[in-house]
């Protein structure tokens, strides 16, 4: 029956990359995976000034409690919470889901597979196109009156759901509109990156030569598409709750508060995986190139990806210890989140094990890949004591939690952003960036970076609670040495933010005055580095479409005078 | 590592502290062991002049030694710690000793409302003692408490007791606690719950029998702003 | 379409794409209907008094939708018959059967609940009416979105073109009828 | 980490609050002339000497979210209209809820809800706190006065006017307050919120405190109206006061 029905190959590909497009067919209109993936970008960079923004603005009201803060004003208790509120959902689901899965899943996946563009290339410029519209209703959900939600981007009923309690009836109802808006684009594009993968690898690529990364996001969109849909289901109630008068998270009229928690961590917790496995699978590809090393242990990865993936289905509880639910649950959930640590150390230790016998060179790019690693176990090791039911119901909504979030969230959104954007700049832009100022950047951003967060985790312990505009009115949390410690943070993210302007310079700067990039500048084996930089439309010319003969990480091969072998180089 | 931050101030928070010890213990060797090989490695395969990179794959069995043994002492840990985790649990939320003494808790926008034993040591009669934002309890005493909400998700944390509980509206929740430290701490609200979450700040009083006994005599019959008598209107 | 993507003439899972799509959209359909009916068993269960707001569902006019989404079904896959035999006419035909199904589901459905309405059954009566407009309403959408889709593809398909999209939609037309197949023992037979 | 005990540590009294604060506030003006280094490259002034209806005006942004920007409350949110009030009255409501003088009862919801946001008014920058209340409470006075819609029904204004007799003595016939008796202003107060505070001070859910003497006088006077159907007849009549001299205009 499959192919009973040809899907019509008579039209294909016959006037590719030459016709003249006008302006918006090529930038507003555009199905090339390529410009749709930097559609991507720029918008998930822009809702990353935002947020930083936010986070500045919300950092200096916990240093300076009640100034009037330079480009803000003075930050209110309402405008607080909306500020954390809307920080963690757009770095969230703005940031971190555009710009690692489909920015970077847009971009490489038909280059690294060796096609010329995704399989549906309208369904994914529609998919764009919901994203931008749903981060246009989430930036006008600050200006109406009551203004933003501020809830916490966790949006726990009836603080969330009635309007007399959270005092932004309509900020409330954009903001969980724009998030199921948000789910729905990522659905579309998510179909879009499995198919793709699925069926239009090019010819001899088999299961194990696709490139970890490609399959990372692969693997990323499938938890994703199994995730969501409880929460689209919870996000409609919720909305109707809002909105109709429906009662189901009313407490009083029948409902049950508990249930959002549980539909949103079961979502909540896989979608931790969905953006962290992009950057690891980056980290894979990156440290193999400029280590000149073959990956250890290549299924490994993989049957600990699918362990990790089917896991994460198991743990969500565990953000619900204290939260009343029946505390016999807590104990499988304490096992299932204990027992997910194992396939997160043997990747870590599958990476750290890549280095050894290399031939390492210190390029931007691999800085920020090794301190993936680095940073990465730091929030890996810190998530035990959250994972325990014992010490969690000391440590639940401290700062240590907060702390330990961000040691996760930063290697994902931030340091994955920069070594994807600097590792494929070459493809994206045709041009290079400068590796000196790359690093200035990189020392500048990952050293405050550990000085924001470190206090933090002390702060927690000392039992500092989170979601708390001004400290004063909890006489243990407001000793000279604490509010020292808050002011600390906060310098050091000043000075984060300030080398966040060397990073745009350097970039604006590369695209437009960098020097021209060869088609291969790091020497690596995967297929994007075989096309020009950048790619044409269609990336390769019809005639030469790549053929694949080996897996992506043949490096120093013994016996061979270069070493790195492309995987379309015939034997 | 909470205790020289934060006094251990109820019967269990010796526990959590000595769990959050063990923890710290056996993942803080694991990290320093894995940053310390991770960096020695960097430094050891550093670029140079005429060394080439190596090819191993890692699929070898000898190879892959490297990560299945490190992976197999991983999960042991984990099992000291899992033991370690529900073996504390269980005693703070699953088991409910019996109780010398309960309190009514009962959270709203943005307040906390105590209701205490009067002093026919009875809940539910005419002298109990109502109090906002604070409680005064007696050290050494087991307490049950009964928490409540009316109107969103609060929690109850008191830090130095190593206490925290979330407030459902529409749940009445039981649990447990007994002071073992006298003196005022702070009780705070551990859930956002809205605008003034911020101010959802509270003390709770611990005292000795003999401080206890006058502060409820004191309060059973007195009519304070902070401690209505239930019946006000019928003068 | 007249740049179709080299990527689309490629099929390394062994099925063509535009059927692979469709199945990760049922997948992704299924965890959607998955998680709201998970939390109305779950609530069910907590509270027996559901039933008797369920017993003011009708059972028979539930019946009667279950029978006409079946048979509709039954004619899709006539559809996808002729359109493998490549008699795309004779598919649109089968469509439009279809259609007249899906049409017939939602008409019954909008009597049906402005009966209820006017009964006082609303959709903030209690948290059973609640789920029962969410449930069927989330469903009736995708009714309406199907038969819409078909129509498109009918149109096509009585040109003889794009006759693999036949297939497609009567694979999605089979969720929609299954969800049902859920929904109504669930909402008017369990009493 | 230097931490002072926290063992023992008497009453959170305003006293060791006080002391507890100016230690932190110390160390943080060490910390303020550090960041302004940096932020003095955002060429901005961290605090100017702008008016009081500026300081006011942003201060107020907090109460703009319950009782509306224009000042015209939300019953919805427990909060009565407040525009146009005298800036005195404003001014010792907002110590009173501050000092748990009102407010502080098992069963005055708006009040609990109110007692933390008057705390609010208190930090380590923009002025003491008594500037930042009377800051609040002179932008509050300066509003335009609103008078909100009626949404309490059954009241007899006829029979109301009658009750209001008494009342007038101290609030005026007019319902345009007066100082001296501490009777505020009461012409365009929500009347669902004059109806729920008469039922308060009848309870003595308000005015039950000592520390708060108008108050407890009001919660006296509150017994002249025999039932809720009075307190609906009075309120009734105050809806249709409307006093010549409008504050603010």
């Amino acid at each position: 029956m499959a192919e009973s029905i040809p899907a019509t190959p008579e039209l294909a590909h016959d006037e590719h990359g030459h016709h003249e497009q006008s302006f918006a067919s090529k930038y507003l209109f555009s199905t090339d995976h390529k410009m749709i993936a930097k559609q991507y970008l720029f918008t998930g960079i822009a809702m990353a000034l935002i947020g930083g923004f936010f986070a500045y603005a919300f950092r200096m009201q916990l240093a300076f409690p009640g100034m009037d803060i330079p480009f803000f004003g003075v930050v209110s208790p309402g405008e607080y919470n909306s500020l954390i509120t809307n920080h963690g959902t757009i770095m969230i689901f703005w940031v971190a889901m555009p710009i690692i899965l489909a920015a970077f899943g847009n971009l490489v996946i038909p280059l690294m597979i060796g096609c010329d563009d995704m399989v549906f290339p309208k369904i994914n410029r529609l998919s764009y196109q919901i994203f931008l519209l749903s981060a246009l209703v989430l930036i006008s959900s600050f200006f109406v009156e009551g203004g933003g939600f501020g809830g916490s981007w966790v949006a726990y009923p009836p603080l969330s759901s009635e309007p007399q309690y959270n005092l932004t009836p309509l900020g409330s109802s954009l903001w969980i509109g724009a998030v199921g808006l948000e789910f729905v684009a990522f659905l579309l594009g998510g179909i879009n990156f499995i198919t793709t993968t699925m069926n239009s690898r090019a010819p001899g690529m088999k299961m194990n030569d696709i490139p970890i990364v490609v399959w990372m996001i692969v693997i990323a969109s499938v938890l994703f598409m199994a995730s969501v849909g409880p929460l689209l289901a919870g996000a409609i109630m919720l909305l109707f709750d809002q909105n109709l008068g429906t009662a189901f998270y009313d407490p009083t009229r029948g409902g049950d508060p508990v249930l959002w928690q549980h539909l949103f961590w079961f979502f909540g917790h896989p979608e931790v995986y969905v953006v962290f496995l992009p950057p690891l699978g980056m980290v894979a590809d990156i440290i193999t190139t400029f280590a000149r090393k073959k990956l250890f242990a290549y299924r490994t990865v993989l049957y600990t990806v699918f362990g990790t993936g089917v896991l994460s289905f198991t743990v969500w509880a565990h953000h619900q210890f204290i939260s009343g639910i029946d505390p016999r649950m807590a104990n499988i959930f304490t096992v299932t989140t204990l027992l997910i640590s194992i396939p997160i150390a043997e990747l870590m230790f599958v990476y750290i094990a890549t280095l050894y016998g290399g031939r390492i060179s210190l390029t931007t790019p691999m800085l920020w890949a090794l301190s993936f690693i680095a940073e990465f176990l730091i929030g890996g090791v810190t998530g035990i004591f959250l994972g325990a039911s014992g010490a969690d119901v000391y440590f639940h909504d401290t700062y240590f939690v907060l702390a330990h979030f961000h040691y996760t969230f930063f290697p994902i959104a931030i340091i994955g952003f920069y070594m994807g954007v600097t590792y494929w700049f070459p493809k994206m832009f045709g041009k290079m960036m400068s590796d000196f100022w790359g690093k200035v950047h990189f020392w500048g951003t990952i050293i405050p970076f550990n000085m924001i967060f470190i206090p933090l985790f002390v702060l927690g312990t000392a039992g500092q609670h989170r979601r708390i505009y001004d400290y004063s009115h909890f006489p243990e949390l407001m000793t000279p040495g604490m509010q020292d410690m808050r002011v600390f943070a906060t310098m050091s993210l000043l000075v984060m933010l300030a080398f966040q302007l060397v990073f745009l310079i350097n970039f604006v700067n590369g695209m437009i005055r960098g020097p021209k990039a060869e088609k291969n500048p790091w020497k690596a084996n995967s297929l994007e580095w075989t096309t020009e930089s950048p790619p044409p439309h269609g990336n390769w010319p019809p005639s030469e479409m790549p053929t694949v003969y080996r897996g992506p990480y043949e490096y120093s091969v013994p016996g061979r005078e270069k070493d790195y072998w492309p995987q379309n180089e015939p034997t | 590592m909470i205790e020289s931050l934060v006094p251990a101030g109820s019967s269990y928070a010796g526990e959590i502290d000595l769990l959050v010890n063990m923890i710290l213990w056996i993942v803080g060797f694991w990290f320093v062991l894995c940053e310390v090989v991770f960096f020695w490695l960097i430094f050891r395969f550093r670029k140079k002049e005429g060394v080439p990179g190596q090819y191993i794959s890692g699929e070898e069995k000898s190879q892959k030694r490297w990560i299945t043994i490190p992976h197999v002492l991983v999960l042991v840990c984990d099992i000291f710690i899992l033991v370690g985790a529900i073996w504390v649990w269980y005693d703070i939320k699953q088991d409910l000793p019996p109780a010398q003494a309960e309190v009514r808790i009962i959270s709203q926008q943005w307040a906390w409302t105590f209701v205490h034993e009067g002093a026919d040591g009875e809940m539910g009669t005419a002298d109990d003692i109502t109090t906002i934002n604070e409680l005064t309890v007696q050290v050494d005493t087991l307490y049950h408490y009964k928490l409540e909400s009316l109107d969103v998700i609060h929690d109850f944390s008191v830090p130095v007791w190593r206490l925290k509980q979330d407030a459902i509206p529409g749940r009445l929740i039981t649990g447990w606690f007994e002071p073992t430290l006298t003196g005022s701490f702070d009780i705070q609200c551990a859930e956002l719950c809205g605008v003034g979450h911020a101010l959802m700040g509270g003390t709770v009083h611990v005292k000795n029998a003999a401080d206890y006994a006058s502060w409820v005599a004191e309060n059973s019959t007195m009519s304070l702003a902070s401690a209505a008598t239930p019946h006000a209107g019928g003068e | 379409m007249s740049d179709r993507p080299i990527a689309t003439t490629r099929s390394a899972a062994g099925m063509p794409t535009g059927k692979l799509a469709v199945w990760w959209v049922v997948v992704s359909e299924i965890v959607i209907f998955g998680g709201l009916l998970a939390s109305y068993i779950m609530h069910r269960l907590a509270h027996s008094d559901w039933g008797e707001q369920a017993a003011h569902t009708n059972t028979w006019i539930g019946a009667f939708n279950t029978l006409v989404l079946l048979s509709s079904s039954l004619s899709a896959v006539l559809a996808h018959k002729a359109a493998s035999e490549g008699n795309g006419p004779k598919a649109a035909k089968l469509l439009w059967l279809t259609i007249l199904g899906a049409v017939t589901f939602v008409t019954v459905k909008g009597f049906e609940w402005a009966h209820e309405i006017e009964l006082g059954y609303t959709i903030t009566s209690s948290t059973f009416w609640s789920f029962y407009y969410t449930a069927a309403g989330l469903h009736a959408a995708h009714v309406i979105a199907g038969a819409i889709i078909m129509g498109i593809v009918a149109v096509a398909a009585a040109k003889n073109r794009e006759l693999h999209r036949v297939e497609l939609i009567g694979i999605y037309w089979h969720f929609v009828d299954l969800v049902w197949i859920f929904l109504f023992p669930l909402l008017y037979i369990a009493k | 980490m230097a931490r002072p005990p926290l063992d023992p540590r008497t009453l959170r009294g305003a006293e060791t609050t006080g002391t507890h604060m100016q230690s932190g506030r110390n160390r943080a003006t060490r910390w303020t002339t550090i960041v302004c280094c940096v932020v003095a490259s955002f060429a901005l002034a961290v605090v100017s000497g702008a008016a009081d209806l500026e300081v006011g005006k942003e201060l107020y942004e907090q109460c703009a979210q319950c009782h509306g920007a224009d000042g015209g409350g939300r019953s919805f949110y427990l909060a009565p209209s407040i525009a146009g009030m005298d800036e005195w009255y404003v001014t010792s409501q907002l110590e009173n809820f501050k000092a748990g003088t009102r407010g502080l009862h098992a069963d005055d919801k708006g009040g609990l809800r109110m007692y933390p946001m008057a705390r609010s008014l208190t930090s380590d920058y923009g002025g003491t706190d008594a500037e930042k209340i009377e800051a609040v409470s002179a932008y509050i006075a300066s509003l335009p006065e609103v008078f909100p819609a009626p949404e309490v029904t059954g009241g007899d204004a006829v029979k109301g006017a009658a009750l209001y007799a008494t009342c007038q003595q101290c609030h005026g016939a007019a319902g345009e307050g007066k100082q001296l008796l501490n009777a505020p202003r009461l012409a365009g107060t929500s009347d669902w919120y004059l109806v729920t505070e008469l039922q308060e001070y009848k309870q003595g859910i308000r005015g039950s405190n000592p520390l708060n003497g108008p108050a407890v006088l009001m919660r006296g006077m509150s017994n002249m109206l025999a039932n809720d159907q009075a307190i609906r007849d009075v309120v009734a009549h105050i809806v249709t006061l409307k006093p010549a001299t409008q504050n603010g205009n």
